[in-house]
């Protein structure tokens, strides 16, 4: 194998596109991130390294991705309403993570919320254009956060198809023509103080499970009212900052609903779950290609036995199953990113389908599992040296776990797949 | 959580020897009211209270000389009878910092093989005890064989390349190696316990203290856990060590392999018991489907399990191996083959399960696990760094390619 | 192979009692000689053999009454303080064949609620011995809880569906189930020893003979492994069983549950031992690579160092779990909640590591390992059933709750 | 999930007519196969019930699809040259090992050898002309054998890439214009009695690595100096016998050669290797279908806690887990179907490539450890009922534990992955 492009790869789903959107985001990542990722740690609060990173790709200096959705009409690339939003998704987590998976998640979390009001047949025209100017004519990089996670409930946000958003305690009433918002979160990736826009899974009636009062508003994090913590202190991911953030009394323009009653719980389990699935396995297979990378390099300069490492057949055995790990994630991430793109075809389920549901929470998991197994693995390979940062595959190690806990977590992920394998009317 | 961690992680009281139960208790003394109970604080000003609380452990309380003979002070644990007493000892720091533990483990381990009946060494003593036992903190750090590097050709200690030489004369011997990667803290180290070959290729270990003329060590490295003491790389340029400094004895390098696992065990499972309380504390709050308590849903009630299931077969392993410890007179010894085979195989399962321990929990947590203010994720990388560092190179396989060559025989490996 | 399994698969001497090793050399001599020394014979003539061996065993070395007081015949073991010289006398068996451990496991610890102090129960002991101790093989097949039927509101024992019931009179008791599937040889029992809940849905234990009256078996159940003995589905139609033929006394399931998982954990793990000589021979011989010696090849030997592990690993386990009966008292005995759990925990683990050394093994073996002739497959059958009756339903589930309840103090699962 | 048939498969894969193929089989396996396969293990030996259902599976009173390779020109289907050869052959080994992976195995590798000689652009016509008839004109079945290993050394003859044939010791010497074969052969499917046609790898010249000197010869069963061995008695696969066959100067016409020097080397690693693999993964995940099916019914209609066991989180995380591998697993079986059907597109690999050969091994060998990890884990779910018989699942259990072990066995699959992974040279 002469490099980790080898990795198999449905070739018939890949559009040359794609192709073609990879080495350009390839050759930057390469040259400016990887340069610097090591350093990324120490930078976890101030960012100063890793602001000017997050221009270059998001920014219109740089690549300018955080337009990517928003229809060309208003200045963007029109994902939103391409075949291939699912594959471009996957391709760019793959491509990103496979340098930090932290900075993969921040500026794919500027595109999530996005996709509930700019993909078809969901576009809100209203708020395509006056979110647009924000991100379509900065050259600094713009984020967006996904305000789910509550103090109370774990993942039960998360779990709308059972719990219908009855746990949900933030509230939204309508004053006249504003909603007023009040209600904690936690942890939303790009809080802290990065985020320009927020969105607010709110209830319009605490309590209830009838999808028509769940309601997703969008909030700029400068409205009155909006409150930010301190990032918090983590165990890696640290180009992502996390923190509690309050709303008391906020107020937005009615028209800042998402779409309405109904239709914003639909929205939800169509782009959030689905498609946070396949961009989190994007970001898994990159680190685990950047896992196979480094790791080469050590079984075939290193030795046991006097011989590389990589020529005794019992490591061999070892560093084998690793890469042929990576080989069987890298299929299923593309059938996964598939999954979506079949949407609008005769054979393709919708995205809010308990299958479309069921099956890429389960991928999300297998790749997960085995992402988590796979690095720690790796790490016990390079020994004495696997717990040295410039090895970098214990940072992955560190990064990746905090992918198989969110979106709900891995018991999460279980449930909805079961739900719908085996038809269980209670998990 | 109300009640001990030793009502449920249960196992036969006479596994412990009854006299040792005081020290134990002391220890776990000091951990919980120095450090479990203050876990916020200790967070916040970590350098500060990581000594203050670690030079009560060694001094006030004297777990510095646990290894040593009472003729040096020490306690009179210095045979292999000890070996479970010991390994509840070091349970019982792991609970409050692994490093703490892990400098500790690492200066006994390197020192039982001098220290340890049957094979004191008291000319070596009478040098190291007076410098290395002294009112402040001594370090060392162990040097043990690891990977090799593409062509180029080195003694091996069972297939582990052995990176350092010793060259003896009349006058002393002198210690050569270059880039040398420490398990223990390199940077910090007063001293170090270097496994090197000698003339024959036959590995032979080499006290060597820090200040010795010739000795580098290179840039502070950032590793992933045990974040209190700082590991560097370390160079030996023809440095000279006295003649009493290099330990000939067949088996030492085995000894010193047979007490770390054993020891490093009680660590990683004296965190993972830790992580099990703070775990237990958090189930019990937690709401899951809108309501349920978390610990009461099956799913969750299984993972719960998995941990104490984990830890509780670890720790009944770990007491199976320190009482073959304890018994292996008439094996030949704690550096047998046959007690290093078990010490290497039940050291790498006991890591293996306290990290399982917490990977299964912390999958329950969610960013609870992940967030430094939880103490979670310190235990995990903590247990994380020292299972990377028992490994050496390769992950389990030396240690399969020794179980093998043990119970099939095997002369190629 | 020209060693003794005991000198690898080592542990700590004094964790058998010292009297109790003429019984276990006795065993371990009669199983070698009469059974894996002549592996072939004993295929061919499965059936005749099987029966000529096992009497053997159970009259000329007296194993058929391991469990009883001395007064009733026995050796006087009836204290949980030889539990590790059960497991150990079990683990001698399992070598040879595991059918014959099965069906003596499942007689020793049905009656061991009866037998063993400090629970005798002269009583039903006076009724029991002299019809299912004779001269002849009487076998003992036990219904446990177990799965439920959909829409079936059951009395449970820990989540477990008890299937039976008992009404109790002054004249005696009536035990009521249908299409019950027994643990051990149904179509071959003597005696069925039934967990069935009263009025109040608690769970006790009724002994009932095979020849009562309303007491079907269904047909013949071809079933994975074990197939020296055939099981077969029961019902109870209002049969009618004497008064002191009815056990209420608190934790009587939980110790027949401990026991159970102590003994067929001795079994699976002999027959692993037994796969561990039948692949030593084997790997000593083959080749691989066009030459090199299958063994010295790093990666047979580490799937060969997986087999010594799992095994090694799951015998240490085993003899911590007969230590921690033995010193049950002040805990509450072997039924009490810790041990109770301990028991369940570790039996399931042991299972779970003889299984995997058979699987591991077997994928180095290839087709050695599938055909009959070498013998292997035979005893990753035995294993597999062994493990599935001890799973009941839903895999370890079960046990995960109720290893979650002890350790976290759950009340609804 | 209604059906087992909506496990994920890449909708774009799969060709009408196989579709259409599928549905046929399905409706014979379930009809004739499913209602006798519990007596199958009695049978072993006698094949009194499993040679009429063989009959109506390969014959031409049945489905014929013992002719399928063969050239229409001779009175076959013509798949020697389909584009969808890969996916026929998966599609084939996933219907039938859904009832019984034996009875999949003993059906398939009559069609094995042929693939040497009847796949373009490898047609050996004179000898697909002379076989044709044996094969196209039968309402019996006719079976072939493979007979490859060899007593010495396990694995070694299916290692060829490594050891080039050179630890053969089955001799095959040009007299005249007749080979003359001597040598002992181990556990091919389809002897004991069972095969009319064999195909025999041979070297030329003892202890020579140069694959110009391997030979691959066809021999008809009832050659004289052939001798085949009583069946083995077995695990399970009591379909599928197995013995021992010696070859004792056995004399065949000199074209019995499947091609000539260098060739004979090429086709075995292009088609037995590659299409071996891809057989094996349509077989588990096969059985994985009716592990589904079999265990959906069990957990559905069994309590524990009173609830049916699918309902309660834990037991629901195990079957979860089963049905989400399957899920995995049948993708993953597609896309090594595909990576045979690529290799005349320009994006495609030779099937001989160490590409193809790595990634098939790798993942047959994934999908078989899972298949044996989660067949163990549903046994045990059925607890005291998953020995029982009547489940299906312990039969499976015991069959498939040969699919892993066959072909090499695991450690050769690991090897010959990394190998191709990480560019090893000694493996």
């Amino acid at each position: 194998m002469n490099s980790f492009d080898e990795f198999s790869r449905p070739e018939e789903y890949v559009s040359p596109g794609i192709k073609h959107f990879r080495m350009v985001l390839r050759n930057l990542i390469e040259k400016e991130v990887m340069p610097l990722r090591r350093r990324f740690d120490e930078d976890w609060d101030e960012h100063k390294l890793i602001e000017p990173l997050f221009d270059r790709i998001m920014g219109n200096k740089g690549l300018g991705t955080q337009k990517s959705l928003f229809p060309e009409e208003v200045g963007g690339w029109g994902l939103g309403h391409s075949d291939h939003l699912g594959g471009f998704a996957y391709a760019m987590a793959e491509e990103v993570g496979r340098a930090d998976t932290g900075f993969a998640v921040a500026f794919l979390v500027t595109l999530w919320p996005l996709l509930t009001i700019l993909v078809e047949p969901h576009v809100n025209w209203r708020l395509a254009r006056e979110f647009a100017p924000m991100f379509c004519n900065s050259d600094k990089a713009v984020f967006a956060a996904m305000c789910m996670t509550e103090p109370q409930g774990g993942a039960d946000i998360e779990n709308l198809e059972l719990l219908k958003g009855k746990t949900i305690r933030t509230t939204a009433r309508l004053e006249g023509n504003e909603w007023v918002i009040n209600g904690h979160k936690l942890w939303p990736t790009n809080t802290g103080g990065v985020a320009d826009l927020m969105a607010v899974p709110c209830t319009t009636k605490p309590g209830s499970d009838n999808p028509d009062d769940y309601a997703l508003i969008f909030v700029p994090a400068d409205t009155k009212g909006v409150t930010q913590g301190r990032p918090y202190e983590k165990a890696g991911m640290a180009a992502d900052k996390n923190s509690d953030i309050w709303f008391e009394d906020v107020r937005v323009p009615s028209w800042y609903r998402a779409h309405g009653p109904g239709t914003d719980a639909k929205v939800f389990m169509k782009f959030i779950i689905p498609l946070g699935n396949v961009g989190s396995m994007g970001m898994l297979v990159g680190a685990m290609l950047n896992l196979y990378e480094r790791l080469y390099e050590f079984v075939s300069t290193r030795t046991y036995n006097n011989r590389p490492l990589k020529e005794n057949d019992a490591i061999a055995g070892l560093i084998g199953k690793i890469a042929g790990d990576i080989d069987v994630c890298r299929v299923i991430g593309h059938e996964a990113s598939m999954i979506i793109d079949r949407r609008n075809k005769p054979y393709g389920k919708p995205l809010d389908s308990p299958e479309v549901i069921g099956k890429t929470r389960n991928m999300k998991k297998f790749i997960a599992d085995t992402a988590v197994e796979d690095f720690g693995l790796a790490m016990d390979v390079l020994g004495v040296y696997g717990v040295d940062r410039d090895w970098d595959i214990e940072k992955h190690w560190r990064d990746i776990k905090m992918i198989q806990l969110w979106m709900g977590g891995k018991q999460l992920c279980q449930m909805e797949a079961t739900r719908y394998f085996y038809n269980c009317k209670t998990l | 959580m109300n009640k001990k961690p030793d009502d449920v992680f249960i196992y036969p009281k006479t596994w412990i020897n009854e006299d040792a139960r005081g020290f134990v208790a002391t220890v776990e003394d000091w951990a919980r009211k120095e450090i479990i109970s203050k876990r916020l604080e200790y967070h916040k000003e970590y350098k500060r209270l990581f000594a203050e609380k670690r030079k009560k452990l060694l001094f006030d309380i004297g777990l510095d000389k646990i290894i040593l003979p009472e003729k040096y002070g020490g306690f009179g644990w210095n045979t292999p009878g000890r070996a479970p007493d010991m390994f509840s000892v070091f349970l019982e720091i792991g609970k409050a910092d692994a490093t703490i533990g892990f400098m500790a483990a690492i200066k006994s381990a390197c020192l039982a093989i001098i220290a340890m009946e049957p094979g004191i060494d008291e000319s070596l003593l009478d040098e190291l005890v007076p410098k290395y036992f002294s009112e402040e903190p001594k370090n060392v750090a162990v040097i043990l064989p690891g990977p090799g590097i593409l062509n180029v050709e080195t003694p091996l200690f069972m297939g582990r390349s052995i990176m350092a030489s010793v060259k003896s004369t009349k006058a002393g011997n002198t210690v050569v190696g270059k880039d040398l990667r420490p398990t223990g803290g390199g940077a910090d180290a007063d001293l170090f316990c270097v496994v090197c070959a000698d003339k024959a290729k036959k590995p032979c270990i080499a006290f060597v203290p820090s200040d010795a003329k010739g000795l580098k060590k290179g840039k502070p490295i950032k590793e992933t856990g045990l974040n209190a003491c700082t590991n560097a790389d370390v160079s030996f340029e023809e440095v000279k060590v006295p003649k009493p400094y290099l330990v000939k004895r067949d088996n030492a390098v085995q000894e010193i392999y047979a007490w770390l696992n054993l020891l490093f065990g009680g660590i990683s499972l004296g965190a993972a018991i830790n992580f099990y309380e703070i775990l237990y504390d958090w189930a019990d709050t937690r709401t899951i489907k809108g309501g349920g308590r978390l610990k009461e849903n099956p799913l969750c009630a299984s993972v719960l399990a998995d941990v104490a299931e984990e830890i509780s077969s670890a720790r009944l392993l770990g007491l199976g191996l320190a009482h073959i410890m304890a018994q292996s007179g008439d094996k030949g010894g704690v550096g047998s083959p046959s007690v290093y085979t078990f010490a290497q195989m039940i050291g790498s399962s006991m890591q293996k399960g306290a990290l399982a321990a917490l990977n299964h929990g912390m999958e329950l947590m969610g960013s609870a696990g992940y967030a430094k203010e939880w103490h979670v994720e310190k235990h995990w990388r903590d247990i994380k760094t020292i299972q990377a560092y028992l490994a050496g190179v390769g992950s389990d396989i030396p240690v399969k390619m020794d179980i093998a060559r043990f119970f099939y025989d095997l002369k190629e490996v």
